[in-house]
Parts: C-alpha cells; sequence; structure tokens
C-alpha cells in the first residue's frame, strides 16, 4: 500500500524534523501492531557499527518499544552492496513490516526500493541514506557538517593559514559531501587557507600515520579537520609535537578527552557528528509510520555537537570508557538518551 | 659404410655455465635409418648437446643443420615442427593430464577450433599400440601412473608426432626389462622406416643390440665417433672415463655368522592389498636385493619399512626388537637408524633449487646442530669429507644442486644419507642413469657400507645388478615375495622366470606356493 | 686490531658483497631513487626526522612481514594477517586493564593470542592439508567474529598499557625510536633462525619441495605449524606495537597490513612458491612500501592518481629487478 | 565401467562443491520464512551470480597456477564504467555493454602482458595493476551514482517465464560460450598443462605463452561481466575499495570450495561456480538462523572453516602418506 502524502506537521514534530521546508509528509495506512522490524546492516566491524547495533537492541529492549515490536531482527552483510540489497528482499518476501536500513551505497537500492514498495513495506534508512523519494532517510547533514568544521576553523584562526584536512573513505559520498561543505566555507571565507589533503580513512591508525607524514613534510598547520580517526590525528601531533591548534573533528571519545585536557595548549575543539543512536530515531520513525501517524519523507537528525569550551566530564566525554566510543548518544528532543554505560555494557549485564 | 647424407649436423657446438663448460665445440653427425648412440660419462654433456639440438638452450657457438638448411630452434615447439623430437632425460609429461592429452600436447586433432576428442583418443591409442603399451589406458592421468608406464607414455608421445630424427636421452633408463624389449622392437623398426635414431643411454648391453654407430663424450668434448661393434666394451669404457677400466663388481663376503639378532626382520608385513605377508631377515653386512618386475610392491615394501605407509600389518624388528616406525622422523632416529634412498630423485629425493650444501644437510642436522642451532664448522667439515668421499663432483657445496649431472645428482641423494651414518640402508633403484664409471663406485660404495656393518635392501631393475652386488635376492611378485635366491643360484635366468612367476626349467627351485 | 684480522674482516666483507642477491641491492637502489624522486616535491622528504619516522611506521609492517615471509618461505601464505594484527592488539589491551600482574603480562598475552591463531593455521595446512591461502581466510573470518562478539559483549578495555606505548614510541636510545630497535631485533633473530637452525633450514627445505623434506626425516607438519605459529605471533606483536603507536587498540586496525605484508615480501625478491628469499631483502620490501605510501599520501593529488602510480611503481620496481629467471 | 571412473575422478571436485552447495541450500530453504519460493530463488541467484563470475574468473588464472587479485577491482572499476555507458538508447546500451566487456578484457590484457613478458610473479602484479584499476574506478566515480539501462537491467536480474532466474540463465550461457569451448581448445589444454608443470608443458611444446594470456584475459573479461551485473544489481556504480578487495579474496574462498587445486592444473570453472553459490548460502545461512547481530559473523567464519575443512575427510582414507603432497 501506498503512503498518502499529507501536509505537516509530522506526529511528533520536535523529533521528525522535516528535511527542508519542501519535504514531502508520508501517512502510510496504519496497520495492526504488534510489528515485525529487520534492520539491515552492512559491515559491522567497526566501533561505530557494533555501537549502532547495540544502541539498536537497547532501544527495542525498552519497554514502550517492545510493547510493540513481535520481533526485531538484525543481519550485517558485510562490504558487499548485492548482499545488503538480497537482505532487504529477503525480509520483503519473509513479510517483514519495515525495514532499518544503513545502506552500504546510498544510490545502489533502486530496485529494492521498487520491491519494497509494491510489498508495502516502510523502509527507513539512517546514516548512509538511499538517494530517492520512496523511502523515508533519517539523516545527518554531512555536507552541513564539513561546513560547520570549516566555520569553527575560520572562526578561531584569525588570519587563515595552513590546514590540514584528513580525509575518509574514497569514493564515498558521506567523504565528499563532508569535504564539499568544509571547503565551499573555507573558500567564502576571505581569509587565505593553504589546505594539504590525506585520506585517512575515518580509521584512527591510518590517520595517525597520514597526518605524521603531513606534519613532517607540509607542516607545521594553523588549524586541523577530521572527518574521523580523530583520536590517531592528535595523537600524531602530539607525537610529531605540532603545536595544539583548532581542530574540527568528529565524536569520538578518545578525541574529546584531548579536546578536554588540551584545549589550554591551543586544542580548541569543535566536535560534532553522526551518532549511532540515529538508529534508534529510525526505529522510531519506522514505528510511528507503521501505526499510520504522519512522518517527513527525509528527517533532519540534530548534530550532536560540542564546542570548546563546553566539553563536561562524564557528560560529553567520559574518561573511563573506550577511547573508540562515540559519544553522541541522545537525542533528547526524540526522547532518546543513552548513556556510554548503558550501550557498552549492555550485554554485559545481559551476560 | 656410410649409408646416406647425413639428415643433421652439428658443428662446433659450445655451451658454458657460468664457469663450468658443459659443451666444447661439438660436433654430431646423424644418418637416417641409423641409430646413432652417445656415449659418456655423467656430466660428460650429453644432454647439454641435445638440448642444444631441440632448443631448449640458445648454444654460446656452432651451428646446426637439418636436411642441408641451417636452423636454430628458440624453443622446443619449433625442433618438434621441424620433426626432431626428444624423450628428455628429465620428463616432460604433464602429471595432471590424461594420458591422450599428453600423447597429443602440442598437435591435437581439433574440430571447430576445440580438441576433436574422440579422434585424439583414436591417435593416442594407436601411439601407444605403436609403443608397445597398449595397457595403458588413454584417460587415465599420468600422475596415477608408476614411473615405468610414464616412460612408455612419453615414446608414444614421440611416436604420435611423426619425428624425422628421433632423440632418447636415457629414455630406458626407468623401463623394466620386458618393457625395454619392446621398446628395442619399436626402434628396430622405426630404423628401417628410415628414421634417424639418437639414443643415450649408461647400459653397454642396450647400446651393444641396438647401436649402428658411437659417439663418445667425455668433458664436453666429442672423443671419438665409431661403427658399433668394432671396439670392445672395455675400450669403449676407456674412451668415456679417460683411464684404465676394470670391470668388476666387488667381492662378496657376505655376512659374518657372529649370533646377533638381524638389523632388520619383518614378520608377516602386509599393507592394503599391496603387501602380503613378506618375511625375511637381513643382517648386517649383508646386501640383500630385491627383484622381480617392476610395480610388485617393491616400493611399497621400502616405504612400508620407512614409516610412510599407514595402518602395516606385521611386526618389523630393528636388532631383534620389536618397533613401530610411523614416520621418518622416526626411522631415522638413533635407535632404529633407517634411510631410505627413494626412487625419483627430482621429486623424492633432492631439493633442487638449494645448494649442494642444503641438500646433503637435510637428514643430518643432528650430526651438526646442537638444541636446534647449527655449527657451520662442523657441518662444514662434514660436507666437504662427504663430497670427497663420494667424490661428488661439484666446483663448490654451495651450487644449486639443479645444476649437477644427472650421476652426480644421484650420488648427492646417496650422500645426504650417508651422513646420517644408518646402520640400514634401503635403496631404490639408485642407478638409474648413472654411468657405468660412477655405477662402480657405487658398488664398491654399498660392498664398504656392508663391511663396515651396514644392512642393505637394494631394489634394482638392473639385473646385472642384482647378480652382481647381492648376496641374496628377494624376487616379488604381486605384493609378496615369491622367491628367494642364493649366492650362485642368482642368475638372469632364474631372476626372470621367477619375476614372471612362471615355472623354471629346473622345477626343483621353483617354490610355487 | 692485527692486519690479519682486518684482511679477514675486509674479505669477510667483499664474501658478504659478493653473497648479496643483486635483486636486494636493486631493491635497496630503488629505495634510494623513490627518495631522490620525493626529495623533488619536498626537501623534507631527506630529513632525518621524516626519514626516522618512516623507519618507525615501517617496523610495524616489517614486524607483520617477518612472520609472512616465514610462511611464504614455506610456500604458504597468510590470509589471516588483519584480524590477528587487530586480535593480538585488543587482547594485549584488555588484559592491560588488569592492574599491574595484567600490564606485565599483556604484551606475552597478546602475542599469545595471535600464536593460537596461527596454530589453528598451522593445524589446518599441516595436518588437515586444507590449502592455506583458504584456511587462513576462514581463521580471518572467525577472528574478526571473535572480536565483534567480544567488542559488542563484554565492554573492553582498549587503552594501551604504558610498556606498549614505550615500546612503540619511546626512544631507549637517543634519536632511535624504539619501534625500529624491536624490528632490528626480530629482523636479527629472523636472520639467525632463518640461516643458523635447523628449523630454518628445513623452512627453506619443506618450500622447495615438500615431499623430499619429509622423506628426508623432517618433521614436516610441526616445522609447517609452528612457522603458522611464528606468523601469527608476530602478526599479533605488530598489533601491539601499532596499539601501542595509536595509544589504543581498535577494529580493523589490521585491515591495512595484509596485502602491504605480501608485497613487501615478494618485492623484496623471495619467491612466492616458496623455498627462495633473504631476510634483507624483506627488509627493503617493507621499506620501499612505507615509503612510497607515505610520500604518495602527502603529495597533493587524487586518491585516484595515488592509487595509479602507486601500483604502476610497484610493478615498475619489478621490471627492475624482480623479474623470474626462466 | 572403467570409463565411467575416469570421468568421475575427473570430476571430483567439482560434484563435491555442487554436494555442499546443495546440502547447505537446502538447509536455506527449508529454514527460510517464506519458505522455497521463487522470490527467494531469484534473491540468491541474483546475490549469487556476481561472485559466480567473478570465481570463474579466478578459476581460469588459478588453473594455470597463477592468481589474480584484481578480478575484485577491475568488477569495480567495471561497475564505474558501466554506470556512465550502459545507458540510452537500445544500441547505445548494446555498445556501451560492449565497451564495459572491453574494459574488462584490456585490464585482464595487462595483467596477462605484465605476468608474461614481464615475468613478473602474478600474485604482486596483480596487488599493483589491482591499484591501478581502483584508481581509475575512482576517477569515474569519485562519489557513487551515474545509471544504468533500466529495462535491461531488470530483465537480466529479473525472471524468465516468471521462473527461471535470468541472472542464472546468462551465467549458465557464459559458462557455456565461455569456459565449455575454452576448456577444450587446444589454449585452454596448455593452461592446465602449464598450471599443472610449466616446465613439462614448455619442453611439449604447448603454448604456454598464449595460454597464460588467455587465461588472464578471460578472468577480464569474465570479471566485467561481473561488473556489469553488479551494476543491473545495483542501478549504480561506486568505486568500493573494501567491496572490491572482499570479492577478491571471496573468489578465491569459492574457487577452493570449487575444487580447483590453487597449485594449478586441475579443476574447473563449473565447479568454482558452485563453490561460489556455496559460499554465498553461507551468508544467506545468517538469515535464517536467529542470532545474535554480533555473533554473526562468528557464525559465518565458523561455517566457512567448516565447509573448507571437509576437504580434510578424505585424509583419513589416505594410507599412503606420500599422497599427502600430491
Ligand atoms: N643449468 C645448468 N647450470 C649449470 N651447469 C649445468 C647446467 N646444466 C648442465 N650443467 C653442467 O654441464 C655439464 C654437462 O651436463 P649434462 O647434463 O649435459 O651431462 P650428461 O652427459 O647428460 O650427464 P648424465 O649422464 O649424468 O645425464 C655438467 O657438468 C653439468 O653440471
Ligand atoms: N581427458 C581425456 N583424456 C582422454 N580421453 C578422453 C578425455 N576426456 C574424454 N575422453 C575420451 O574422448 C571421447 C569423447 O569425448 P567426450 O568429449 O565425449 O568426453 P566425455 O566423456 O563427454 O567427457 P566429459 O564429460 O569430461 O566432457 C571418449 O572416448 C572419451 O573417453
Ligand atoms: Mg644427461
Ligand atoms: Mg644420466
Amino acid at each position: 500500500a501506498e503512503p498518502e502524502t499529507v501536509k505537516g506537521p509530522a506526529s511528533d514534530p520536535q523529533c521528525m524534523v522535516p528535511w527542508t521546508t519542501d519535504t514531502k509528509f508520508f501517512k502510510f495506512p496504519a496497520k495492526k501492531g504488534p510489528y515485525r522490524i529487520a534492520l539491515a546492516n552492512g559491515y559491522i566491524a567497526n566501533t561505530w557499527r557494533i555501537q549502532m547495533i547495540q544502541t539498536a537492541k537497547a532501544y527495542a529492549a525498552q519497554p514502550e518499544v517492545k510493547a510493540k515490536l513481535k520481533e526485531f531482527k538484525v543481519v550485517s552483510t558485510g562490504e558487499d552492496v548485492p548482499a545488503q540489497i538480497s537482505a532487504i528482499n529477503n525480509f520483503i518476501d519473509s513479510g517483514y513490516d519495515a525495514i532499518v536500513v544503513n545502506a552500504q551505497n546510498p544510490t545502489a537500492f533502486g530496485p529494492v526500493i521498487k520491491r519494497a514498495k509494491q510489498a508495502g513495506v516502510i523502509l527507513v534508512a539512517f546514516d548512509n541514506i538511499l538517494a530517492t523519494e520512496d523511502a523515508i532517510n533519517v539523516n545527518v547533514d554531512q555536507k552541513g557538517l564539513g561546513e560547520l568544521w570549516a566555520k569553527w576553523l575560520v572562526k578561531n584562526v584569525p588570519d587563515g593559514g595552513k590546514v590540514l584536512e584528513v580525509r575518509g573513505v574514497a569514493g564515498t559520498s558521506v567523504d565528499t559531501d563532508r569535504h564539499n561543505g568544509f571547503h565551499a566555507v573555507l573558500d567564502g571565507s576571505g581569509k587565505k587557507w593553504q589546505v594539504t589533503e590525506v585520506v585517512g580513512k575515518w580509521d584512527d591508525g591510518v590517520a595517525q600515520k597520514a597526518t605524521a607524514d603531513a606534519i613532517a613534510t607540509n607542516g607545521p598547520f594553523d588549524a586541523i579537520s577530521g572527518q574521523g580517526g580523530d583520536t590517531g590525528i592528535v595523537q600524531a601531533m602530539l607525537d610529531a609535537k605540532q603545536k595544539m591548534v583548532p581542530f574540527g573533528g568528529e565524536t569520538e571519545n578518545g578525541f574529546r578527552k584531548f579536546c578536554a585536557t588540551k584545549a589550554s595548549e591551543g586544542l580548541k575543539c569543535s566536535s560534532a557528528g553522526t551518532g549511532p543512536a540515529q538508529v534508534a530515531v529510525a526505529i522510531k520513525v519506522a514505528l510511528a509510520a507503521l501505526e499510520g501517524k504522519v512522518v517527513p519523507q527525509s528527517v533532519k537528525l540534530p548534530l550532536a555537537v560540542v564546542e570548546d569550551p563546553d566539553f563536561k566530564k562524564d557528560q560529553d566525554y567520559f574518561p573511563a570508557q573506550s577511547d573508540n566510543f562515540f559519544v553522541g548518544n541522545s537525542f533528547p528532543t526524540c526522547g532518546i538518551n543513552f548513556t556510554a554505560q548503558e550501550i557498552m555494557g549492555q550485554s554485559k549485564e545481559n551476560q | 659404410m656410410i649409408a646416406a647424407e647425413p639428415l643433421f649436423r652439428a658443428e662446433g657446438l659450445s655451451k658454458r655455465y657460468g664457469g663450468v663448460i658443459a659443451l666444447d665445440r661439438a660436433d654430431l653427425e646423424v644418418r637416417p635409418g641409423r641409430i646413432h648412440a652417445i656415449l659418456g660419462e655423467n656430466g660428460a654433456g650429453k644432454s647439454t648437446l641435445i638440448k642444444l639440438m631441440v632448443g631448449v638452450v640458445a648454444p654460446d657457438e656452432g651451428r646446426m643443420t637439418l636436411e642441408g638448411r641451417e636452423v636454430a630452434f628458440a624453443r622446443p615447439a619449433a625442433a618438434t615442427d621441424a620433426g626432431v623430437i626428444c624423450i628428455f632425460q628429465e620428463l616432460s609429461l604433464i602429471p595432471d593430464l590424461s594420458v591422450a592429452d599428453n600423447i597429443m600436447i602440442s598437435h591435437p586433432p581439433t574440430r571447430f577450433g576445440m580438441i576433436d576428442r574422440p579422434r585424439q583418443r583414436r591417435i593416442a591409442e594407436e601411439a601407444l599400440e605403436r609403443a608397445g603399451a597398449g595397457d595403458i589406458h588413454p584417460r587415465a592421468l599420468v600422475k596415477d601412473l608408476p614411473l615405468s608406464r610414464r616412460q612408455m607414455v612419453e615414446i608414444a608421445k614421440a611416436l604420435a608426432r611423426q619425428p624425422k630424427i628421433l632423440i632418447l636421452d636415457e629414455a630406458t633408463s626407468a623401463l623394466t626389462a620386458s618393457d625395454v624389449t619392446k621398446v628395442f622392437e619399436v626402434l628396430k623398426r622405426l630404423r628401417t622406416e628410415g628414421l634417424a635414431l639418437l639414443y643415450i643411454s649408461h647400459r653397454m648391453h642396450e647400446i651393444a643390440e641396438l647401436a649402428d654407430e658411437c659417439t663418445v663424450f667425455r668433458n664436453g668434448r666429442r672423443i671419438a665417433t665409431f661403427a658399433a661393434g668394432t671396439k670392445t666394451d672395455a675400450e669403449v669404457i676407456e674412451l668415456m672415463i679417460g683411464r684404465e677400466y676394470k670391470h668388476a663388481f666387488p667381492e662378496k663376503p657376505g655376512p659374518k655368522a657372529d649370533g646377533r639378532p638381524p638389523a632388520l626382520q619383518c614378520r608377516s608385513l602386509g599393507w592394503a592389498d599391496r603387501l602380503k605377508d613378506i618375511s625375511f631377515s637381513l643382517h648386517a653386512g649383508e646386501i640383500i636385493g630385491l627383484g622381480g618386475l617392476d610395480g610388485q610392491g617393491q616400493r611399497e615394501l621400502l616405504l612400508a619399512l620407512f614409516g610412510v605407509l599407514r595402518d602395516c600389518r606385521g611386526d618389523i624388528l630393528i636388532d631383534g626388537n620389536n618397533v613401530k616406525i610411523e614416520s621418518p622422523v622416526a626411522a631415522k632416529s638413533e635407535r632404529i637408524g633407517l634411510a631410505l634412498i627413494p626412487e625419483d630423485r627430482k621429486t623424492e629425493g633432492l631439493m633442487l633449487p638449494m645448494s649442494v650444501r642444503d641438500n646433503l644437510s637435510a637428514a643430518a642436522f643432528d650430526r651438526f646442530s646442537r638444541f636446534g642451532v647449527i655449527d657451520r664448522q662442523r657441518q662444514s667439515a662434514l660436507i666437504d669429507e662427504m663430497i670427497r668421499l663420494i667424490e661428488i663432483k661439484t666446483a663448490s657445496p654451495d651450487l644449486a644442486v639443479s645444476a649437477l649431472s644427472g650421476g652426480n645428482q644421484q650420488k648427492v641423494v646417496i650422500a645426504k644419507w650417508l651422513m646420517n651414518k644408518p646402520r640400514i640402508i634401503l635403496l631404490n633403484d639408485p642407478t638409474r642413469g648413472i654411468d657405468v664409471g660412477t655405477k662402480q663406485e657405487i658398488y664398491r660404495l654399498l660392498r664398504r657400507l656392508a663391511d663396515d656393518g651396514a644392512a642393505i635392501l637394494l631394489y634394482s631393475t638392473d639385473y646385472d645388478e642384482l647378480i652382481g652386488c647381492c648376496d641374496r635376492v628377494l624376487v616379488m611378485y604381486d605384493g609378496a615375495i615369491k622367491r628367494e635366491l642364493v649366492g650362485t643360484d642368482i642368475t638372469e635366468r632364474a631372476l626372470v622366470s621367477s619375476a614372471l612367476n612362471v615355472q623354471d626349467t629346473e622345477p626343483a627351485e621353483a617354490s610355487v606356493p | 686490531m692485527s692486519d690479519a684480522t682486518a684482511s679477514r674482516s675486509v674479505q669477510r666483507g667483499t664474501a658478504m658483497l659478493r653473497r648479496l642477491d643483486p635483486a636486494v641491492a636493486a631493491s635497496f637502489g630503488c629505495i634510494l631513487l623513490l627518495l631522490l624522486l620525493g626529495s623533488l616535491y619536498s626537501r623534507s622528504f631527506l630529513s632525518p626526522e621524516y626519514l626516522l619516522q618512516q623507519l618507525k611506521v615501517a617496523s610495524f609492517l616489517g614486524v607483520i612481514a617477518t612472520g609472512m615471509m616465514l610462511v611464504i618461505l614455506l610456500g604458504q601464505i597468510d590470509l589471516s594477517v588483519p584480524w590477528v594484527v587487530t586480535s593480538g592488539a585488543m587482547m594485549a589491551c584488555a588484559v592491560a586493564a588488569h592492574g599491574t600482574i595484567g600490564a606485565v603480562i599483556a604484551i606475552p598475552c597478546g602475542i599469545l593470542c595471535g600464536a593460537a591463531i596461527g596454530i589453528v593455521n598451522g593445524i589446518g595446512v599441516a595436518y588437515l592439508r586444507i590449502p592455506s591461502m583458504i584456511i587462513t581466510l576462514a581463521t580471518n573470518a572467525v577472528a574478526q567474529g571473535l572480536m565483534v562478539a567480544y567488542t559488542g559483549g563484554f565492554a573492553p578495555q582498549d587503552a594501551a598499557s604504558r610498556a606498549m606505548r614505550y615500546l612503540a614510541t619511546g626512544n631507549a636510545v637517543p634519536g632511535l625510536p624504539n619501534a625500529v630497535l624491536v624490528w632490528a631485533v626480530v629482523g636479527a633473530a629472523a636472520i639467525w633462525m632463518l640461516s643458523r637452525t635447523t628449523f630454518g633450514r628445513s623452512i627453506y627445505a619443506i618450500g622447495n619441495r615438500e615431499q623430499a623434506a619429509y622423506l628426508s626425516g623432517i618433521d614436516t607438519r610441526r616445522v609447517t605449524m609452528l612457522a603458522f605459529a611464528l606468523s601469527g605471533a608476530l602478526s599479533a606483536f605488530g598489533g601491539v606495537l601499532l596499539a601501542g603507536y595509536a595509544s589504543k587498540a581498535a577494529q580493523s586496525m589490521g585491515d591495512a597490513y595484509l596485502l602491504p605484508s605480501i608485497a613487501a615480501v615478494v618485492l623484496g625478491g623471495t619467491h612466492i612458491l616458496g623455498g627462495r628469499g633473504s631476510y634483507l631483502g624483506t627488509v627493503a620490501g617493507v621499506v620501499l612500501i612505507t615509503l612510497l605510501q607515505s610520500i604518495l599520501s602527502v603529495m597533493q593529488i587524487s586518491e585516484a592518481g595515488r592509487q595509479l602510480i602507486y601500483g604502476a611503481v610497484i610493478i615498475l620496481m619489478l621490471l627492475i629487478y624482480g623479474r623470474q629467471k626462466t | 565401467m572403467t570409463e565411467w571412473r575416469y570421468w568421475f575422478s575427473e570430476q571430483r571436485g567439482t560434484l563435491l562443491a555442487i554436494g555442499i552447495f546443495v546440502a547447505m541450500f537446502l538447509i536455506y530453504a527449508t529454514n527460510h520464512p517464506a519458505g522455497f519460493s521463487v522470490n527467494m530463488v531469484q534473491t540468491a541467484a541474483n546475490k549469487a551470480t556476481l561472485l559466480a563470475f567473478v570465481a570463474m574468473a579466478q578459476a581460469i588464472v588459478v588453473i594455470t597456477a597463477g592468481i589474480d587479485l584484481s578480478v575484485g577491482m577491475i568488477l569495480t572499476l567495471t561497475n564505474c564504467l558501466a554506470s556512465w555507458i550502459v545507458v540510452g538508447t537500445a544500441t547505445e546500451t548494446a555498445l556501451g555493454v560492449i565497451g564495459v566487456l572491453g574494459a574488462g578484457l584490456l585490464c585482464g590484457m595487462i595483467n596477462g602482458a605484465v605476468v608474461i613478458f614481464g615475468r613478473l610473479q602474478p600474485i604482486v602484479t596483480t596487488i599493483a595493476t589491482g591499484a591501478m584499476y581502483y584508481g581509475v574506478a575512482l576517477f569515474l566515480r569519485p562519489n557513487p551514482g551515474g545509471s544504468v539501462n533500466e529495462t535491461l537491467a531488470d530483465a537480466l536480474t529479473g525472471r524468465l517465464f516468471g521462473v527461471l532466474p535470468t541472472s542464472l540463465m546468462a551465467l549458465a550461457v557464459t559458462a557455456l560460450v565461455i569456459w565449455v569451448p575454452y576448456s577444450r581448445s587446444v589454449v585452454g589444454r596448455a593452461a592446465f598443462a602449464t598450471g599443472s608443470s610449466e616446465v613439462a608443458a614448455y619442453m611439449s611444446g604447448a603454448p604456454i605463452r598464449a595460454a597464460k594470456f588467455t587465461a588472464y584475459t578471460l578472468a577480464g573479461l569474465l570479471s566485467a561481466i561481473g561488473g556489469l551485473f553488479l551494476t543491473f544489481f545495483s542501478y549504480t556504480g561506486e568505486a568500493a575499495y573494501a567491496s572490491g578487495n572482499a570479492y577478491t579474496l571471496f573468489s578465491i574462498a569459492a574457487v577452493v570450495l570449487g575444487g580447483v587445486s590453487l597449485m594449478g592444473g586441475r579443476g574447473s570453472a563449473i565447479g568454482a561456480i558452485f563453490g561460489a553459490l556455496a559460499f554465498r548460502t553461507i551468508g544467506d545461512l545468517l538469515f535464517v538462523f536467529d542470532f545474535d547481530p554480533l555473533w554473526q559473523p562468528l557464525f559465518q567464519g565458523l561455517v566457512l572453516m567448516l565447509a573448507v575443512s571437509i576437504g580434510a575427510f578424505g585424509l583419513v582414507r589416505v594410507r599412503n602418506r606420500l599422497e599427502w603432497f600430491g
């Protein structure tokens, strides 16, 4: 069954903010619960994804959510797009009511979206969204993230200068969006910037090595931005005795620990990103859509931003927790608040 | 009585490998309708000459003509096309392909660009038939065939290529006596059909039977060419080795009866359906031969003793003590003291690209290492001693064994086990492809080892060897020992008849079960 | 020093030079060439700091490639490197969180985990005779599975211990990173082992012809298993060093080491089918790969261009010296 | 009777692969929530054929005792290329398809030429060329995107007569048109000969170079067909490094599961196809068993390990230990 396109606002306007003013609103025919919902994940073997799955499990286990669910199934298919497409097809064929997807490739799901539509299955994409109007997207503004970091540098480095930009995985849309946003702002700032780009693949080790090389050959830098692997980047700065400079980066706990402790030395950070807890928002939207409530086709998530000097211990960063942990776990407007302990320790208590 | 114009002529061919002059300005003429034998010690340059002829390697200098036209084959395929076909000393069969595929490898019949398998099979069957090996199934994989069968496939493969010149580089060295007879018939027929044949062998009686003319090589040079039958064996051998030659197997003193238990004793040894109820004892100082047609379980018997075969039945006793030998590691241990000189030196005996030093060390690490750490000085001393003792011709112990001639490679295989000072030595056809001079050395060596207290079990396809070397011979047939010959009873006639498991003319001696 | 010993040492020196594989010499030549070309782009590629830093980074790959080399010499390959590296790092960090005892045994524990996975590989290859390319792929998947389950389920500690940090980034000898020293020790041990021990010679023998080695009474299965265990241990040790360098362990930190470690070993002249190769060559290969990656990383060209140049340069260098004799 | 035995022993690897696949697929199908349905088969087929093409490519190279670590990258490159040129009218689309296949062919020819004329070891050569192909892919698609002729795409990933998955038919046709003639041609047999013993093949005058060159070229072509199907399946192109690498590694696993000897000389692309199908089914099994999501990778690893160990049961029957080395 096709959704009706209706006028906004959404049933939960504070949480489900439309992407733009043009964003359509959907109203699906209400189904009777409890529902069968599936999460089709791609790659799994990094902390962000593991945390995301933990969060999804934790959210699905919350009493009021649990009551609405007959089944919540997660499958991770690895890096291969066709495998993920097939998993979604399988979910459709097996009669799941809604499928939440963290897509490996935003453009590759055309055929599945068609099938889901035919079968009346609600598709909700998050993190890596789907380039379509036929599925619901729950997303962080990747370009805006790049812009945010650039603005931070523009604001904190008075005269412009040498910038190190550590990029993500080449060939992905997230990397390109962030990169484009970043450059658009720098270029428009009127200051002179000399940007050195290296590839860090959102990985601490790779980013650390690339940063070390960049500092040794092109350094010292006056400002730094990293799309991920930021703990590694700061580590490389420390190892190379590069002076601490303003930094726009992601939300890794390790990075924020540095931000809090090295702020006095000049590491003025803007830490913002796309926390893994967005999966919970995606599930929430899927449930709302199934219940026949009005939802935007494209949901804009607030960025989890913390900027110097606001880093608060045990709220914005957790000294006792793993460096690899991503701190953006709360979307207060959606009533989603997971603490680090809840997520990382979740199954430990279950054991 | 030069019959015809030379079909092929080589003039002043030379080939150097680094410092080694493998071939030194050699000349050769080959005529149609004749069998031309090439003789020479190991390393004399025979194989090198052949390799130059068929384009496996390029000569440093010299020229070759075929049917009056100058030729220089860039690769073996080109020689094949021109009708110069060689059966190499190192087999050139492809193990994972079927017999038919191998026979027709270079020029298969095709239809619509695909190999016409039914026709290929027919041609292959014909070729096998012509080579006297009609018993080989054309679909069998080459790697599943025993060595002697493989060599027959090689011959069939050569015949299927319509050769003008057929070269056999020790092609008969792995064949059993009955196969040799068949191959000889084929070769003689080919001669009457007008082919030119080049025949390389270390077996004098084969050359006497086949050759029309002979050429002797020594140290890379052609020493002499003469019509067959114009020189005695002794003269020929002297030409080959460049010195006087005394043909004699060493004395056979036999074991001294000292009342000690046999060094090795088998009691009803059996394995799968290949070994049946084998019992014998072997004393220190004794050389026992294993005879019989190839593939009657001799190889399996040696492997069983050496701990390679699983689930053997029966008992093995070493010095009277029952032992279980589960692996070569156990077999060579101090307590047991076995050594096995394997059949195929290329795959089982040597690590070809490695140095002589490494190869000689491989079985005897314990002799010069402590806690797994090698004592280099001791190693070098032992190796130098061994090279001297066995007279391995190598420029340096650091040379790769692959660069040695076939005979010297074989010496390395034997020497590597002697490094370990074994008490019981099992040999699987150790003199295959070895020149007469070296053979004599090996016979003397074996006898000396026996005299020094080793017990030796020698499998050989060469009847002369069994007769000349062994104190006793056990003749095997179908996995069982059919007959034991002792002392003067070891005659060619007795060996052949018992190998075929037929009643001998002197029924008193036959032990038919 | 007397004249005699002097001349003897000169002799030994020239003997070593003569023994030096031309391929190894050429690969060191390529390193110089690479640096020279790099210096056209930026002077700093020739600065001692930069070079030392490269050596430091190279030492992680160097330790891992040492294990890979042992296995390649056997004629096998170890595709489980990525997650063995990670397992080693993660387990060492996890143990390090358990007080003083934990801190002391952290590094050995990490290495032992790698050795354990290596033993599984070894059993598969040596005793079950599964092709190494596939069994190591499978153990890699299993190791990944274990680490994912472990991270998700047990809230692990993943901060590197002080000792790990010191080992990877400290300077026991002023100016010389400890990681380089560690690699030097591992390398010296490898050279010694390969040339002076029965184990090392057995590896070469098996790599050349396993059947002949077996019939020579070498315990081929044990040697093979040990080599895989060592490879696992060295990969894990590489992981421990990496964790020290990054001051923490993370999932998938080993991904970037599989293909480079194979490439480094083969670039160093070791024959992929086993039996031939020298450790010095591997050293050259490791340095080559590290330098190439680093120089390309900071050149301001698109990632696409980098990949193209990376591949082209490797092929070019191999064409210069890595051709097989026929 | 004996004739039949020879046939059976020639096909043993392939038959075992079929057996493993059928067993796994039965487990999957009988536990599938949607039951054994046309849709389910189509889904499984579409996913598996991609890998099957790449596995065929790998098998053809492995039979010559080589290896092609660039197959995944050729797949990625042709995927990116197809997302540009397989669009528009029927003629344009047809030309586009030809262009894509030509590109794959060209990549394969480059691999072949470097391996043969450069006399380089295939494993590093293809690591390096793989990097280059990925570089080109990135040039073509710095961002995921592009499009494909959807009519063609739907036709080739849909069903014939409402039941038969077209992708499977395409796979069968490819096997029939490429593999069968190849394996029975002179060059194809020379490829087997080269893989089995290169020296013997040379001595026998088999066309070794032509065989290797054809093998690498066909591998490029088959990978391109895989890339084309990836585009049909996903409607877009993406220069995904990780997934390219994954396909390369999976293709090796598939080839081994399919009974192709990594030593060369033995096996068939048909076996590799079933190896690929079996390998893909391992992933599908996750879907029908209810595992904690974080334990899924471990489960997958263990099943893979089990599958590759099946061959090892044959060892129990080996009575002559020398057969270990055969
Ligand atoms: N590839 C090589 N590299 C170095 N030396 C070689 C090579 N091939 C042959 N030789 C040397 O050339 C000489 C001639 O060898 P060749 O194989 O022709 O001898 P042969 O007469 O065939 O001996 P055999 O009867 O033992 O087969 C030997 O000294 C051998 O060591
Ligand atoms: N590898 C082979 N070696 C030798 N002969 C073969 C081989 N394969 C097939 N043949 C023989 O070729 C003839 C016809 O071949 P055909 O192509 O029909 O083989 P087939 O039995 O169908 O084999 P397959 O099923 O493997 O294709 C038969 O006599 C067959 O025995
Ligand atoms: Mg010879
Ligand atoms: Mg010889």
